[in-house]
């Protein structure tokens, strides 16, 4: 049961945390919600060890619902896939526990973000480890919760609060088509579980396939913050830092990618959606990215770079380079991350300032985090040879490999622009942050357990690449290779140097655009363009006003005109006119004996009148 | 001459006319402190009558040269009869006495009405029928105007006596038309009679007679008014002897007698179920006065009740039989708690007077919530199976609008029912409401509540005793 | 009697009978009514003689014309009875209405009654209708309606003393 | 030999208890009080008894009492329970003393009378659900109004009369055409002397079609109304916002049921030509009622309102898996009875507790009180999410369970359904945000005190229920399984047929 | 027996009516009540004549009854009369309107 000890651990971590709240000591608290997670860690890394990895080890723990021929039970699955997940959840979960614990001591409510934190650790070990989709839903929206709660977890600051809310509930407006998706696909193939999807795969009809798959990525587009459901992450930067790093860099917004890349015999198999799914990952990659570039708060810089990357993971998916798009979530796992609690520790520096317009000069003061996110800046615009070089360099590869000169031609280009656009921005955020101007009041550096975090990162974010580069032997895409049966790709097909070159120029040529563009706290607005990419190309209006205004006015015309008036006015009318019939009845009553003897009269003549001559 | 088997046959009506006369006669010679005396022989007499009822059972179809029958039917509606009058007579004894109305008078005139009550159950000839119908009328005219110096009391005699004078003459044309036809008053004859137009018109102006009694729309008109006029305990008598009467004088008549004319007779009485059902629910919806609103509540009950004569079968003849029975206790039942609540010394008629009276008297409160969710027809009440009975004849008997709108017009009647309950429970105590009433009343308003409760639990053995009905109709 | 004699008898008795019911409901003061009421009444004693019912026609005056009508008149001069319908009437509709129901009542007797047809009248005996004949029904078949009449008769008493006695 | 009637008990303690405090001196409160909860919390150690002697794995009445009521008018005292009932059963045993606890705050006057009506609806309920002939199910079905009534008109707020009236006029109006429908299948079922108002008896063998087709609509009419499936539930709004705290609890998470119940017990079995023909609309009207119920939610202002124009939404799922007619439909829509009582109970017992403490139930009255009780806000967000249907809570299975069954009948209604898992997010999380977070906003602030430990209590089988059926559902799954199984069997005969 | 009954029949219907109409029109509690006596007299005839058609003497026995009710009803009703008259000073039935509704 090893492999249940692995969710169990920051489950208890969260029941401790949770029912202590207010009990235990912060420092208690601390060490149950940061030695839970380094636990998992542990229990992880030895899990992945063992050889029943890598035919996939099943741990089914209880029959959960049986109903007629609908039968599952919840069972954990350990295999090449979910190890690499397993590892980035618990390894850079537990080290944003670490920083955690220094970035919130101050807060009065410590227990409750433990527990928060830790739930979601838990949380997200369920989407990874699940071994039936069903077991992943409750995972996915497990999660989705974990991040509702932390968003908001300053819930007395209403923006806060109402981010909280707009995540779930956008995320649930995917996760209601992943439900449909799901609940056609057991129908249809008769199961949920990994194990038998592969096979049953096969048996479903064409359309069928591509109606469920299709529905799945709807439900990813809103986890993974695509085109059209991306407008809550964005959001979601009300809540804390170290939160922002996690769940909405490294490891909740992937859970679309890894889901994806889960039901990979469904998608592979089905004809329209792997090219719906490239097309929107190239499209949100860049259309993020742009909106990135006029981005003043440093954390929204980084969320829309999210976006932007997650659309790269997409694209790679629906190119069908399933090793590549898990390569760079992992990497992106890394230097996101990294970068995220850079500006953590700038927010924690300036007293929660983000506003890039209220920093500036700060890498001197803070030399610790101007490093990581350098690092991290470098990583994400694929320079050479940080990690996400040779993870980005790869999907671009492989996307123009799948092209074959094709239409999605134009995907691989979407991707290229994209790596150009992503220096830029990234460059403007580190100049404005960190570059020319004067620090305002007196930054001070973050204390250790903020440092080693950002540390540690940032060596992972350079080396990181060694997971899939060809000199390191590539031990993690090879292992991915096996795990989706994909021939590996050997340097024999190595692809032309122009196309290897290409991507780590575009990034350096940002860099240098970037920097002559904002260098000296010059901030161009770009013009018409940054118009256009203030208002989200055009979604931004479109959204607030016609959709979630439009349905606000529809709801509350039905519950004032439909259900008062009509509805309820119908059961109301009808029992006026009853009461209305009652006092027609009741005048009848006059008083008068001669009317009486009239009625009665008269009701003889009715009487004998209908008898005789009916 | 009658023979000696004849004579013990109409041993209860003997014994109720009898103690008439001595109460009558003896309460010359009380002093007014021991009136009370009265009450005790009128009650010892009417139970004593209901044994002999019950006693003598079925046996005799035929007495008197076919004039009158002990069957089935005469035992039930008889116990019904008596059994109202008894629970009335304990309802009035308190207020009579009170308002120093004549007790001599007041309760020989309630066991004559009661004994014409028994003798339209027991009557097969129409000029019996008659007789009984003006031996249940005239006391109760009598009775409606008995606080005679009263202008409401006075009037409500008056509007009871000058209608009931009227309707009375289309009866007995009625019974000249059939006598033409037939050239007999015996209802023996009449059952073998071939039809015919005349005999149509004769039917039919019986008809209106009985109709005026039972209070069926539109020969209803009088019964608000009277009721509301006539003082109270005479109001909740008139309520249940009138009915019992009447019904019993068309159970014997339609079910019992013109079974070969059913397909003509049976659509009439229909219509006029609807009519009474509609029009009393409605015209009660809006009412004030609590004697008022039990006016219209008896038309309205008078229709559910017709329902079974309509479906002129025997199960809609035992169901009407039930249901004036389970009838009888819940109308007296709110009549008694009526009677209890008082204002200022005088009957406290309004709805309005009633409001918080659950905090007063918890114990009365409920008993009268237990009598509207009765009347209004909701279970674990006898009300609720007297309405499973009458509906489930009418539809055995295909008569299936009958039963949609009587179900349709309970509803409705649960508005003004349960508005009276609400009423009790909710609120402060009006100023100078006081509770009224003795032993008896109290005596009668458990009865009541208890018949209601435990003959809507467990009503078998009842129904058991009401199937006699049936029997007597083939 | 011979046929024509009764004819003439009873177109004289029905006419007066006539007469008398109109001057009942059109009198204005109510003496008139009730001596038209009395006209009605001996009419029909008439009628009755023609019709072979001698014990009734006695009764009929007896009771009805020389107890009844005499009561009515007691009461009308006790009560110095105006006719009470000199003020305008609260019932404007009254008049046509009763009027119009009254007269499709009568067409709706009429169609029943007037039919032709009936059976010929049977011949009857030199008892029939004699105080005899109809005392030993009432007394053996009729016997306990009759009974039930004297009860009927001394509610009535009750009801004089009752309501007769003056406010206390 | 006859057997224990352990039914019969279970039916009449409450009752009993009803009597018992009755007798109790009024201004004794305290022993009114927990004499009352006495008598509930004995019909729950009942109601255990019965779910412990229950076997799974038979479609057959169980613990069955079978004896003659009015034998003359062919109607049976006759009682037994199945996979179907058991649930409700039980369902209504735990809420009961839950809902008498919370009288405790929620109700100061006439105490005595408010538990003798909630005791006396206990019975009432029980006896619906485990009723089995159809004049005795009949008289509780109806008996059902009357202590519900009282508890909305007399400790109601302040349009009571109206709510009350409404409430009980809109039910017994749908009610009465069932009777007359009861009527006539007892006169259907057979020669004169041999008729029978036996559930067995009659859904052994269903009337023919035209007349089933009328039956139907009356019973459905009855259900509907009670459930209440939309356009018919305007009655559940004003009835739920005007009701007592504990008056709410029951009706939300009991008294709905027996019309859903209603459905399973009655419907199918008895009309299963005409439920096959008509289930579309039903169905339809389910999913109409789903959104529908959704939305407005969203729109209402005061707190008790929004959770009773959710029941409507909810119960739209229970109705739609109802007449998915198929084994995930109709054990979805089982479970989703019981889940919809446990968490729209809490979370009209969480608004009672914010009632009880500022008299108000609007939600602008209110913000922040997560940051004065923060307790209470996990309690509630728990509830919430359970309504919410979040995986891991009792609501999700049966939600996902009715999707499922739904799907495999029409997919079209689980599409058009899923929009209601999108709704119930927007009200409650709207509602959440509302009263929960932002800076503290309520006016009496010094009265927004955390819960008490008896408030706590209310909380804890609820919760315990709540993780308990969404991570175990097999415990009620299971045993009613053969039930529905038959159930559906039995459906899908007709179906197979009506196709021919 | 020249004259047939019918004759008889319809002079009965005739005088029937003619009181019906009475009680409808006339707003004298004295008139009304007499209306009602022509009413009841003119049933008396119709069983008279109808007995004298069947040569059956039922009929006359009824109308002995019914004269005794007739008495009974004028004992009654004068007496109601009166009382009315003592208090309120007026016979006119239009006047007697209390109650209503």
């Amino acid at each position: 049961m090893n492999l249940a000890l692995i969710v169990a651990l920051p489950l208890a971590g969260w029941l401790l945390n949770a029912l202590g709240a207010g009990r235990l000591s912060r420092r208690a608290a601390g060490l149950i919600g940061v030695g839970s997670v380094g636990l998992a860690f542990a229990a992880s890394l030895a899990a992945v060890q063992r050889p029943e990895v890598a035919s996939g080890w099943r741990v089914v723990l209880w029959e959960w619902i049986a109903a007629g021929d609908f039968r599952l039970s919840f069972g954990l699955l350990l295999d090449r896939l979910s190890a690499v997940m397993v590892l980035v959840v618990t390894g850079v979960g537990f080290l944003i526990h670490v920083y955690s614990a220094g970035y919130m001591g101050g807060d009065p409510a410590y227990s409750r973000y433990f527990a928060y934190l830790n739930l979601f650790i838990a949380s997200m070990l369920v989407l990874v480890l699940g071994d039936t989709l069903l077991a992943l839903f409750v995972g996915w929206e497990l999660v989705g919760l974990c991040s509702y709660l932390l968003i908001g977890f300053w819930f007395d600051r209403p923006s806060a609060a109402a981010a909280g809310r707009k995540a779930f509930v956008v995320n649930r407006i995917g996760d209601a088509a992943f439900l449909l998706g799901m609940i056609f696909l057991a129908l249809s193939a008769g199961t949920l579980e990994f194990s038998r999807l592969a096979e049953a795969a096969g048996t479903l009809a064409p359309a069928a396939l591509t109606v469920i798959t299709l529905l799945l990525f709807a439900g990813a587009t809103g986890k993974s913050a695509q085109l059209p459901l991306y407008t809550w992450l964005p959001d979601a930067m009300e809540g804390p830092t170290p939160v922002s790093a996690l769940i909405h860099a490294a490891t909740m917004v992937t859970a679309g990618v890894y889901m994806i890349a889960r039901l990979h015999p469904l998608f592979t198999e089905a004809a329209l959606t792997p090219t719906v799914v490239a097309v929107v990952g190239a499209a949100t990659a860049l259309f993020a990215a742009t909106i990135a570039l006029v981005q003043w708060d440093l954390k929204r810089v980084l969320a829309y770079s999210t976006i932007s990357q997650l659309g790269y993971m997409f694209l790679a998916m629906g190119v069908l380079a399933m090793p590549a798009g898990m390569f760079h979530l992992t990497t992106h796992a890394f230097f996101k991350a990294l970068l995220f609690l850079a500006a953590g520790s700038v927010m924690h520096a300036m007293g929660g300032v983000i506003d890039m317009r209220r920093l500036g000069g700060l890498a001197r003061p803070l030399r610790w985090t101007t490093w990581g996110f350098l690092i991290g800046a470098l990583a994400l615009a694929g320079v050479p040879p940080l990690a996400g070089f040779f993870s980005k360099d790869l999907i671009l590869e492989r996307s123009f490999e799948a092209a074959r000169g094709g239409p999605l031609l134009a995907v691989w280009l979407l991707g290229l622009l994209t790596a150009f656009v992503t220096a830029v921005y990234i460059t403007r955020a580190a100049v404005l942050t960190f570059g020319s101007g004067e620090s305002h009041g007196h930054p001070h550096e973050a204390p250790p357990l903020m440092r080693w975090p950002i540390a540690v990162l940032a060596v992972l974010s350079v080396a990181g690449g060694a997971l899939g580069a060809y000199a390191a032997g590539r031990p993690l895409l090879v292992s991915l290779e096996g795990f989706f049966e994909l021939e590996a790709h050997e340097p024999a097909a190595a692809p032309a140097l122009w196309l290897r070159l290409i991507t780590p120029a575009a990034g350096l040529l940002g860099i240098a655009v970037g920097y002559a563009l904002y260098r000296g706290r010059r901030a161009p607005r770009l013009g018409w363009l940054g118009t256009v990419f203030e208002q989200h190309w055009g979604l931004a209006p479109l959204y607030d006003r016609v959709i979630v205004g439009g349905a606000k006015r529809i709801g509350q015309d039905l519950a004032d005109v439909i259900e008062l008036r009509v509805i309820d006015g119908a059961v109301n009318g009808l029992a006026a006119a009853v009461a209305a019939a009652g006092g027609a009845a009741r005048r009848l009553q006059t008083g008068y004996v001669r009317t009486y003897a009239a009625v009665l009269l008269a009701g003889t003549v009715l009487l004998l009148g209908y008898w005789l001559l009916r | 001459m009658p023979a000696a088997a004849d004579l013990r046959m109409l041993g209860p009506e003997m014994l109720v006319a009898g103690t008439a006369l001595l109460v009558l006669v003896w309460a010359t010679f009380l002093p007014p402190q021991r009136q009370h005396l009265l009450r005790w022989i009128s009650a010892a007499a009417l139970a004593a009558a209901l044994a002999v009822v019950l006693r003598l059972g079925t046996g005799a179809a035929s007495a008197f040269s076919g004039m009158y029958a002990r069957d089935g039917l005469t035992v039930v509606l008889q116990s019904a009869a008596l059994l109202g009058a008894l629970l009335a007579l304990a309802l009035a004894g308190a207020y009579v006495e009170r308002s120093h109305l004549d007790a001599g008078e007041f309760y020989a005139l309630l066991l004559a009405a009661a004994l014409g009550a028994m003798v339209m159950a027991g009557s097969r000839d129409l000029i019996m029928v008659f007789l009984g119908l003006e031996t249940l009328s005239i006391p109760l005219y009598v009775l409606a105007a008995f606080a005679r110096t009263d202008l409401r009391s006075q009037e409500a005699g008056m509007k009871y006596f000058l209608l009931g004078a009227f309707s009375t003459t289309f009866f007995l044309y009625g019974i000249a038309l059939i006598y033409g036809v037939t050239g007999s008053t015996a209802l023996a004859r009449l059952a073998g009679s071939p039809g015919g137009p005349m005999l149509r018109a004769g039917v039919g102006l019986l008809l209106v007679g009985l109709a005026f009694k039972a209070a069926l729309v539109p020969f209803h008109a009088w019964s608000p008014d009277v009721y509301e006029g006539a003082p109270l305990p005479v109001t909740a008598y008139m309520s249940v002897i009138a009915k019992i009467g009447a019904f019993a004088a068309l159970l014997r008549i339609f079910p019992g007698t013109l079974t070969a004319l059913a397909g003509e007779w049976r659509g009439i009485l229909a219509v006029l179920s609807i009519l009474t059902m509609v029009l009393g629910n409605l015209a009660a919806l809006r009412q004030t006065s609590l004697k008022r609103l039990l006016a219209y509540s008896s038309i309205a009950h008078a229709g559910f009740i017709l329902i079974g004569v309509a479906a002129g079968s025997g199960r809609g003849a035992w169901a009407v039989a039930f249901y004036l029975l389970g009838y009888t206790f819940m109308t007296l039942g709110a009549f008694a708690v009526a009677l209890r609540v008082t204002r200022g010394g005088e009957e406290a008629d309004a709805i309005a007077d009633l409001t918080g009276l659950a905090s007063r008297s918890p114990a009365l409160a409920a008993a009268m919530a237990v009598f509207m969710v009765s009347l209004a027809g909701l279970p674990p009440t006898v009300g609720f199976v007297g309405k499973l009975y009458v509906f489930t004849a009418a539809l055995e008997a295909g008569q299936n609008a009958l039963a949609i709108v009587g179900v349709l017009a309970s509803v409705v009647s649960a508005y003004y029912y349960l508005r009276v309950a609400y009423t009790m429970f909710t609120g402060e105590p009006a100023a100078g409401i006081a509770f009224a009433g003795d032993r008896w009343l109290g005596g009668a308003l458990l009865a009541a509540a208890v018949g209601v409760l435990v003959l809507g639990v467990f009503p078998s053995p009842l129904t058991v005793f009401v199937q006699q009905v049936a029997q007597a109709l083939r | 009697m011979s046929g024509a004699a009764e004819v003439i008898l009873f177109g004289a008795a029905a006419l007066g009978a006539l007469a008398g019911g109109v001057g009942i409901i059109a009198s204005r003061a109510p003496v008139r009514s009730a001596l038209s009421l009395l006209l009605v009444l001996a009419c029909l004693a008439v009628l009755y003689l023609l019709l072979a019912a001698q014990f009734i026609a006695v009764l009929q005056v007896i009771i009805y014309a020389g107890a009844i009508v005499v009561l009515f008149v007691f009461v009308i001069m006790l009560l110095h009875a105006r006719s009470g319908e000199a003020s305008p009437t609260k019932l404007p509709h009254q008049r046509p209405a009763g009027l119009v129901l009254a007269a499709a009542f009568l067409a709706l007797l009429a169609a029943v009654v007037a039919l032709p047809g009936g059976p010929a009248a049977a011949p009857v005996g030199q008892e029939f209708g004699t105080a005899q004949a109809v005392g030993r029904m009432l007394f053996t078949t009729y016997v306990l309606p009759f009974e039930l009449a004297s009860m009927v008769l001394i509610v009535g008493i009750v009801a004089a003393v009752v309501l007769g006695r003056g406010p206390r | 030999m006859r057997a224990f009637p352990l039914l019969s008990i279970l039916i009449f303690l409450p009752l009993a208890g009803a009597v018992v405090v009755a007798l109790l001196d009024r201004r004794r409160e305290a022993a009114v009080r927990w004499t009352a909860l006495a008598g509930a919390l004995l019909a729950l150690a009942a109601a255990l008894v019965v779910f412990w002697r229950f076997a799974p794995g038979t479609a057959a009445l169980q613990l069955e009492e079978h004896t003659l009521w009015i034998p003359a008018a062919g109607i049976g005292y006759h009682l037994g329970v199945d996979g179907i009932s058991l649930p409700l059963v039980l369902l209504t045993a735990v809420i009961m003393p839950l809902a008498l606890l919370s009288s405790w705050s929620a109700v100061g006057d006439r105490i005595k009378e408010f538990s003798v009506a909630m005791l006396a609806l206990e019975t009432a309920l029980l006896g619906t659900f485990l009723s089995l002939d159809l004049v005795l199910f009949y008289v509780f079905w109806d008996a059902v109004l009357i202590p519900m009534y009282f508890i909305i008109g007399v400790w109601g707020g302040p349009r009571r009369a109206y709510a009350a009236f409404k409430f009980i006029l809109y039910t017994a109006a749908g009610s009465a055409l069932m009777l007359v429908a009861i009527i006539v299948l007892f006169l259907s079922s057979g020669a004169a002397g041999a008729r029978t108002f036996d559930w067995a008896v009659l859904a052994d063998s269903p009337v023919a079609m035209p007349l089933q087709a009328w039956l139907f609509g009356a019973f459905a009419l009855a259900f509907a109304i009670k459930v209440p499936v939309f356009p018919l539930h305007t009655w559940l709004p004003d009835a739920h916002t005007e009701a007592p705290t504990p008056g709410s609890v029951v009706l939300a998470a009991v008294l709905l049921k027996m019309g859903t119940y209603g459905f399973l017990r009655f419907l199918l079995p008895l009309f299963p030509e005409a439920t096959v023909r008509f289930a579309p609309l039903m169905a339809g009207l389910a999913v109409a009622g789903i959104l529908y119920g959704g939305i407005v939610s969203w729109a209402q202002r005061d707190m008790k309102r929004l959770v009773a124009m959710s029941s409507v939404s909810h119960l739209g799922f229970v109705t739609l898996g109802a007449f998915a007619l198929t084994v995930e439909g109709l054990q979805g829509s089982l479970l989703q009875m019981v889940n919809h009582g446990i968490s729209t109970g809490g979370l009209f017992l969480l608004v009672g507790v914010l009632y009880d403490r500022t008299h108000s139930r609007l939600m602008a009255d209110y913000g922040g009180v997560a940051a004065l009780m923060p307790r209470f806000a996990a309690v509630s967000l728990i509830v919430v999410l359970s309504s919410m249907a979040l995986p891991g809570t009792n609501g999700f299975v049966g939600e996902f369970l009715v999707l499922l069954g739904a799907f495999r009948a029409a997919p079209v209604y689980a599409v058009l359904a899923a929009g209601g898992v999108i709704l119930s997010a927007v009200y409650l999380l709207w509602m959440v945000q509302q009263v929960f977070h932002g800076p503290v906003a309520v006016v009496q602030r010094a009265k927004v005190v955390e819960l008490s430990a008896r408030e706590l209590v209310l909380f804890v089988p609820l919760i315990a229920l709540i993780f308990w059926i969404g991570l175990f559902p097999g415990t009620l799954l299971s045993r009613s399984e053969a039930s529905i199984q038959a159930l559906v069997e039995r459906v899908q005969r007709v179906q197979v047929e009506v196709r021919r | 027996m020249t004259v047939p009954a019918v004759w008889y029949l319809a002079l009965s219907a005739v005088l029937f009516t003619m009181g019906a109409a009475g009680v409808l029109v006339r707003r004298n509690a004295l008139v009304v009540f007499m209306s009602i006596e022509l009413m009841l007299n003119a049933v008396n005839l119709s069983f008279v004549a109808f007995a004298r058609q069947a040569g059956a003497l039922e009929g006359q026995v009824t109308v002995f009854f019914v004269m005794v009710i007739a008495a009974v009803e004028v004992v009654v009703g004068l007496a109601i009369i009166i009382a009315i008259f003592r208090s309120r000073e007026t016979v006119d039935i239009d006047n007697v309107d209390l109650l209503r509704g």
